[in-house]
């Protein structure tokens, strides 16, 4: 009897251990969000090199408070000219020839880290929020993880669940309620 | 051994089975897809994002330009903030904007009238053939025969009568309204101060549901509480205005010109009054006729009241009495309108005024309408956004006459009048129509242009026009727009009105149609303008018009009497025919012996939303047409139920 | 449901003078426009129709006949009702929902998320004064209906309830304008719902209640004042505690005013007769 | 291949070997059955918009079938209480076929409470994001009916195994002989279970639901008796039931499926519980008519007017009368056709009361110039829930007829655990 048990017992485990994996990354696999048009971009060097430290000079907000979100083409050019030529040297920025192919009111990048539409999160409000001391509660990278320091437009964090947002309410003391974020 | 192994390998993938799935299910793989599941079943359409914005700008729609901003999200107008008049044009303006079945070109007739078969043509052919026409007839001396029909005095209608009058015919017309009535009885529009009175005798005027307009009167009830002025209103049914007034009186159906004179009667004689207007002796001689009893038999109200009424108005330091029955859809006799301004003119109120409009129009009586449907004759007809062929108690006979005639039809979605037209030019919504310091709130839909601009356009190809028309943009125009002055004299046209004014004294009552029916007008729907747009039909209410049905108003006894209960289905029958078949409600805020129809339903085009939606009374309403003010009187109408 | 430890002030409430309303539906259109209603060809099936706030024509037929009857319009939106007790708020929807998709705000606005709610209508059977509405079909918007679509209200799935939240998106949105101009007290930002904006006559008032100065918490003590069929409130203050002792009220936050008795009268179910 | 179309002939040889009105019977429960899946399809996919519940008239038919389904169905957790707690062995030979119909009703509760949900997918969310309040206790009767209701399910799942192990097929195969054998030796923790969780459920579905709405004076009662009102339904109701459907059976059968005592035994529990019942019912009638109505400013007599009304009430008590007078005394109880009156009877008044809560409940005005509202359910709701009901009645008629329903049928006793 406990060898016939034994011989339930072994798959199970196994089995429940392989599914477990499986099923997971399969779930990650599928669930990765992909943005439709990409074109690479360095976070990086733009940052050190050409001294983008405050994220708002391309992610900025509109007069009302509202957040821009990606860029768009035209803010690109304005650096890399359209005009000038290709071959340029390494300090000035040069002109990108996958420029010419998109409008400036194109935004040939897709977020991963949108919200659903029902959502309303406001980076004015988080981001100028501060504590009794002065230091800022919120930084981009405690939500967008190190997106400054990436090379590639790879994902770097994945899918921002509810949860997330609600762990650091709590952490701050802040309301949770669902009207503070939905309508 | 055999059936050991036989048992093992049960063991063996049973414990498999059950290990997979408590695998899959505690990496948490079925909830998520549940999840994903949820999200794409509901594929539900997210508005695009973008850069909020406010916009200022006059709404146009009427004579009064009242402010209003506009909430934009990128190149979209969202949201119409602010918007101080009550109008159903106000607030669902966005509503007309992104209409889905706004026309974008100008359209072609092809198919049989009626039948609203159309073909979109170029802006450059369409305009040829119709200047063509246009050249035409005038060459060949048949001036007449063009016309012109508007839906209210505005700039567009102003350019259009300059530039039909400029053809040497004089046939312009405009839908009867409060004002062209007026304009036509007493020779110009009253001026009512309604700041000043502290006494308003209304007859049967729906001060507060869109009467005159409606963003004045917005702000005369918003000081009204508290504020000692006094409201009377003269009324048949139970509306919210007789709700809001201090004091209802109730009179039988269309008996409120036998009241005016009765308490003018009261006033002559006891008071020794007399007006100031020209031919007032004549005008007493029919006053003399409504004695109390008179009066008091055929309006069904008391003798005492009416001296009480009469007493009140004539103590009052400032009163003010009110014509122009309806609110949006208004229709009153001559006769009606002289005889209520009569009582300003006699206590020699100071709150009420003539005046007259200047500007480009060349003055001529804006009434007529439905004379000239009965009547008159074209082979060119202008409708510029007017609906004559819904609106109008004779809109099947001027469909008849638009049959054989050309007609151009200028308006942003099709109605039932475009319907008949040949061409259908797709103008603008004021939304999209440049404010004089050139500012746009938003670009212009397609290929819509602004009346104005069309009709500039086609005057250029008028020889006859050309000189008439010095502009090159409807900007120009404006800045000679309709201004208005006050009127000298005010004289009662009695001569006209011999058979009208005695023919009060006839009963009304007969065996043969024994009800009378009487239009009411829901909030917002007005009088069928705005049952094109939806959220107005998330307005109407469960007794108007419920699961596709239409309902009408009935009083209990009166319900009794007919033999009808709540919710049965019956036909309206008067001598002009019969519409039906209508459900009935049953409410005591209706008068005995009335049926009370909403306007409105009925349309027979105007988008899909307003199509083939209840049934439309003007049909069978009274259509004798009053002598003055040409247009049809609709109170009088006699109907029987089956 | 404690708003104990929040740094939320306000309270928000509505009062509705009824002298006032001449029922031009202002109001309705524009809440409509502002909250992205469904648009259906034909919406007069009125018990399954989906709107926010219903204009209700209201008559007195029931105790008078002609001539003394009356008319009038009452627009009726979701009354955030809060229970007996303000500082935790039990309205009659919130115990019931199996899914916690709605909610009391810390400032008493009553949420609704269409996302996390599994369309079972417990919360609607539990509502007093029929102010939710479920998506008994998929809300649609023709073609070109859907550019006058507001960005800041998602559009809710079919089989999902929806309700009137007093428009907190456009709070939020004025908390962020605050934000951007370095306001971030939350108490300091004020604004009025799509309805009481576009009220031609200025019979809407909208505001805070806790705070005692406002004209909305004047106006909800005003004489005149009343609630939606809500007939405890004419009752004396001992007796109202008494009944408040065994019972939950719904205690609603929109005050209605009115001069006029016959409204009053109509409150009341048991009729004079 | 031939496997199937063997099966297929066997069926057709059966179908014929059968009198006329039962096979009638069969091709219009077959029929109910398609009709079902296809407005299940419809109602799935395209919405809610084809039923005639509305925003004031919230839920319909299969709110009804729900509570009718597990008030009766609460008749399995009681006569399994009885047979294996207080050991009333004379129950052995109807627990088979009880426990059956608890199964069935449970899992069409299921299926009903599935279509009433607007967004179905999203029906574990009840277990994911539940409405506890505090101290556990959950705020939503929902909450609890969706824990408890699934509970009791799994453990109607377990009992109903030993039962389909007695196929004649299966029963051969000596391990699932012995799993069966060993199960029914330790059912008696899951009859305990399933009472323990029974209980609430019952009192949440059948009377906590409708006792919470405060704003609601057609529902709202503060006291508690309601909870326990429903659960009183259920025992009283839900044996009648249980009696009912195999002496329906055993009409058609035209054989003997139980002895007398069970139905005896059973029906004298069933009455006695009836007693009770109709004692409560009177107290909650009586309380709603002197305390809580007036409460809401309300008048008893008003909100009882209207389509479903008073009549529905008086009914319900008419009905009532049957069991408590047939099925209490000895010698009407112990004559068929006088029991046969009774526990239908007693049925007919559960059901009654459930339509009493649901119609009249919405059809109350929640505003004094609105009239009754009034709710008659489309043809896809009629077809879905009589759907359902069709296709409970042919597991019962399968289960009869191959599997070991009615013990008392194969006559070596009611011995446990010896194959054959």
């Amino acid at each position: 009897m406990r060898r016939s048990i034994l011989l339930f017992l072994l798959p199970f485990i196994v089995f429940s251990y392989l599914f477990f994996l499986i099923s997971q990354t399969a779930c990650d696999a599928f669930r990765a969000p992909r943005p439709q048009k990409e074109l690479p971009f360095n976070h990086k060097s733009h940052v050190t090199k050409y001294g983008a430290e405050d994220c708002t000079m391309c992610h900025g907000y509109y007069a009302d408070g509202r957040f821009k979100g990606l860029p768009t083409v035209a803010e690109c050019v304005q650096c890399h000219d359209r005009g000038s030529d290709v071959t340029g040297d390494p300090e000035t920025p040069k002109r990108k020839a996958f420029f010419d192919s998109y409008k400036d009111t194109d935004k040939p990048w897709g977020a991963y880290a949108t919200q659903p539409d029902l959502v309303y999160f406001s980076h004015e409000v988080v981001m100028t929020a501060k504590y009794e001391d002065g230091r800022l509660k919120a930084r981009c990278g405690s939500c967008h993880g190190d997106k400054a320091g990436s090379m590639t437009t790879e994902m770097i964090k994945g899918k921002m669940l509810m949860g997330q947002c609600m762990d650091c309410h709590t952490a701050l003391k802040l309301s949770n309620k669902c009207m503070v974020c939905h309508d | 051994m055999k059936k050991i192994e036989r048992k093992e390998l049960l063991m063996m993938t049973g414990g498999a089975v059950v290990g997979g799935l408590t695998g899959y299910v505690l990496s948490g793989a079925p909830f998520l897809m549940f999840q994903d599941l949820a999200e794409w079943t509901q594929d539900q359409y997210v508005p695009l994002k973008g850069e909020i914005k406010l916009l200022q700008s006059i709404c146009q729609s009427c004579t009064t330009k009242c402010e209003i901003s506009v909430r934009m999200v990128a190149d979209r107008a969202v949201k119409v903030e602010t918007s101080n008049a009550a109008c159903p044009l106000g607030q669902a303006s966005l509503q007309l904007l992104y209409h889905p079945e706004r026309i974008d070109k100008p359209l072609k007739r092809t198919g049989n009238k009626g039948k609203g078969r159309f073909v979109p043509v170029s802006w450059e052919s369409a305009m040829a053939d119709i200047s063509g026409k246009m050249n035409a007839l005038v060459k060949n001396n048949k001036k007449d025969a063009i016309a012109a029909i508007n839906k209210d005095i505005n700039l567009s209608s102003e350019l259009l009568e300059k530039l039909i009058t400029s053809t040497g015919s004089t046939n312009v017309y405009y839908e009867s309204s409060l004002n062209a009535l007026t304009m036509s009885a007493l020779g110009g529009v009253v001026d009512y101060d309604f700041n000043k009175a502290d006494y308003v005798l209304s007859f049967g005027a729906k001060l507060f549901e869109g009467w005159g307009v409606p963003g004045t009167m917005n702000k005369v009830l918003a000081s009204w509480p508290g504020s000692g002025k006094k409201l009377v209103q003269v009324d048949t049914n139970c509306s919210r205005t007789t709700s809001l007034a201090d004091e209802w009186v109730p009179v039988k159906a269309g008996t409120e010109p036998v009241l005016a004179m009765g308490i003018a009667n009261y006033l002559i004689k006891e008071k020794k009054l007399i007006s100031a207007g020209e031919g007032f002796a004549k005008w007493a001689q029919y006053v003399y006729q409504y004695d109390m009893a008179t009066t008091a038999k055929l309006t069904g109200v008391s003798e005492d009241r009416i001296k009480a009424l009469a007493e009140a108005f004539y103590g009052a330091r400032n009163p003010m009495a009110v014509a122009g029955r309806g609110a949006h859809g208004v229709s009153s006799s001559a006769s009606e309108i002289i005889a209520v301004y009569a009582l300003n003119t006699l206590v020699r109120s100071t709150s009420v005024s003539l005046k007259q409009y200047t500007g480009m129009g060349t003055g001529k009586n804006p009434a007529g309408i439905d004379d000239f449907i009965k009547n008159g004759n074209f082979e060119l007809l202008f409708i510029n956004e007017a609906d004559p062929v819904y609106k109008s108690v004779l809109g099947k006979d001027l469909a008849a006459k638009m049959e054989k005639a050309f007609v151009v039809a200028m308006m942003p979605l099709i109605n039932d009048t475009a319907l008949y037209a040949d061409y259908v030019l797709p103008s603008l919504t004021f939304l999209e129509t440049l404010q004089s310091d050139g500012q746009t709130v938003l670009k212009p839909y397609a290929s819509a242009k602004h009346a104005g601009d069309i009709i500039i356009e086609l005057a250029g190809k008028i020889d006859a026009a050309k000189g008439a028309f010095p502009w090159t943009s409807y900007l120009d125009a404006v800045k000679q727009a309709g201004n208005t002055r006050g009127v000298a004299g005010f004289s009662f046209k009695v001569d006209k009105l011999k058979e009208q004014l005695s023919a009060f004294k006839k009963q009304k009552a007969d065996a043969e149609y024994p009800l009378s029916l009487i239009p009411v007008e829901m909030p917002l729907v007005g009088d069928g303008d705005g049952m094109a747009f939806p959220y107005v039909l998330k307005n109407i209410d469960s007794d108007s018009f419920m699961l596709g049905k239409m309902k009408v108003l009935m009083n209990k006894a009166t319900a009794k009497k007919e033999g009808v209960s709540e919710g049965s289905s019956i036909k309206i029958i008067s001598e002009r025919g019969k519409i039906g078949s209508v459900k009935v409600h049953i409410t005591d805020t209706i008068a005995p012996d009335v049926v009370a129809v909403p306007l409105g339903f009925g349309h027979m085009a105007y988008t899909k939303y307003a199509e083939k939606k209840g049934v439309n009374p003007k049909e069978i309403m009274a259509a004798d047409i009053d002598p003055v003010t040409g247009a049809a009187n609709w109170w009088g109408t006699r109907v029987k139920i089956s | 449901m404690k708003t104990s430890n929040s740094k939320m002030k306000r309270r928000w409430g509505m009062a509705i003078d009824l002298d006032k309303c001449n029922g031009c539906g202002q109001c309705s259109i524009s809440c409509a426009q502002e909250n992205n209603m469904p648009i259906f060809e034909d919406d007069s099936d009125v018990p399954k129709r989906v709107s926010f706030l219903d204009l209700m024509k209201v008559t007195n037929d029931r105790d008078a006949s002609y001539p003394d009857v009356k008319v009038a319009f009452i627009p009726k939106m979701c009354q955030q009702c809060e229970g007996n007790d303000p500082l935790n708020p039990t309205p009659p929807c919130v115990s019931v929902c199996p899914a916690v998709a709605t909610d009391v705000g810390d400032d008493g606005v009553v949420s609704q998320i269409w996302s996390r709610c599994i369309g079972c209508r417990y919360c609607q059977t539990a509502c007093p004064y029929e102010a939710r509405a479920f998506n008994w079909w998929k809300p649609k918007y023709e073609s070109t209906f859907k550019k006058s679509l507001n960005s800041d209200v998602s559009i809710a799935s079919r089989g999902t309830i929806v309700k009137c939240t007093f428009c907190s998106h456009i709070w939020k949105r004025e908390r962020d304008k605050a934000a951007a101009n370095g306001e971030l007290d939350i108490n300091a930002v004020t604004y009025s719902p799509a309805c009481v904006t576009s009220c031609p006559t200025g019979a809407m008032v909208f505001g805070d209640l806790n705070d005692p100065a406002s004209e909305i918490s004047m106006l909800s003590r005003d004489k005149r004042a009343f609630r939606l069929v809500h007939t405890i409130d004419e009752k004396s203050p001992e007796e109202q505690k008494k009944l408040m002792k065994i019972k939950n009220y719904p205690n609603p936050k929109v005050y209605y005013l009115s001069s006029q008795k016959w409204i009053r009268d109509m409150m009341r179910f048991n009729s004079g007769k | 291949m031939n496997v199937i179309s063997k099966f297929i002939n066997d069926m057709k040889e059966l179908y014929k070997s059968y009198p006329k009105n039962i096979r009638i019977t069969l091709l219009v429960l077959i029929a109910l059955v398609f009709g079902f899946g296809i407005f299940a399809i419809q109602i799935l996919f395209w919405g809610l918009g084809y039923t005639d519940m509305n925003n004031v008239f919230t839920w319909g038919n299969w709110i009804i079938g729900d509570l009718g389904l597990v008030a009766l169905g609460g008749g399995a957790f009681f006569t399994g209480f009885f047979l294996y707690i207080f050991r009333v062995e004379k129950l052995e030979p109807i627990i088979n076929s009880t426990v059956l119909i608890g199964f069935m009703c449970y899992l069409f509760t299921f299926v009903f409470l599935l279509f009433d949900l607007g967004q179905p997918l999203r029906c574990w969310f009840g277990f994911a994001y539940p409405n506890w309040g505090e101290h556990l206790m959950p705020t939503s009767m929902l909450t609890e009916v969706f824990f408890c209701l699934s509970a009791y399910f799994c453990i109607l799942c377990v009992e109903l195994v030993p039962v389909a192990l007695r196929h004649k097929f299966l029963d051969n195969v000596p391990v699932l002989h012995a799993i069966g054998h060993y199960m029914h030796k330790l059912m008696w923790i899951m009859a305990a279970a399933g009472t323990f969780l029974s209980f609430f459920h019952q009192g949440s579905l059948g009377g906590g639901m409708w006792d919470v709405l405060y704003g609601k004076p057609g529902w709202y009662r503060p006291h508690h008796q309601y909870f326990f009102l429903a659960i009183v339904a259920a025992t009283a109701g839900g044996t009648s039931f249980m009696t009912l459907c195999p002496y329906i059976a055993g009409k058609i059968m035209k054989k003997e499926v139980m002895p007398k005592e069970t139905y005896w035994t059973l029906t004298k529990i069933s009455g006695a519980m009836f007693i009770f019942y109709t004692l409560f019912r009177t107290y909650d009638v009586y309380s709603m008519a002197a305390k809580y109505v007036p409460m809401a400013d309300r008048n008893f007599a008003d909100i009882y007017g209207g389509y479903y009304g008073l009549w529905l009430v008086v009914l319900e008590f008419l009905f009532l009368a049957a069991p408590v007078v047939l099925l209490n005394l000895k010698k009407f109880r112990e004559q068929e056709k006088f029991m046969a009156i009774g526990i239908s009877g007693g049925v007919l008044a559960i059901i009654t009361s459930k339509l009493e809560v649901m119609l009249h409940g919405f059809s109350v005005p929640n505003f004094p110039w609105r009239p009754f509202a009034a709710y008659n359910p489309t043809f896809q709701e009629w077809i879905i829930t009589l759907g359902c009901f069709a296709t409970m009645i042919l597991i019962y008629t399968v289960f009869a007829k191959w599997f070991r329903l009615f013990p008392h049928l194969d006559h070596e006793g009611h011995g446990e655990g010896e194959a054959h």
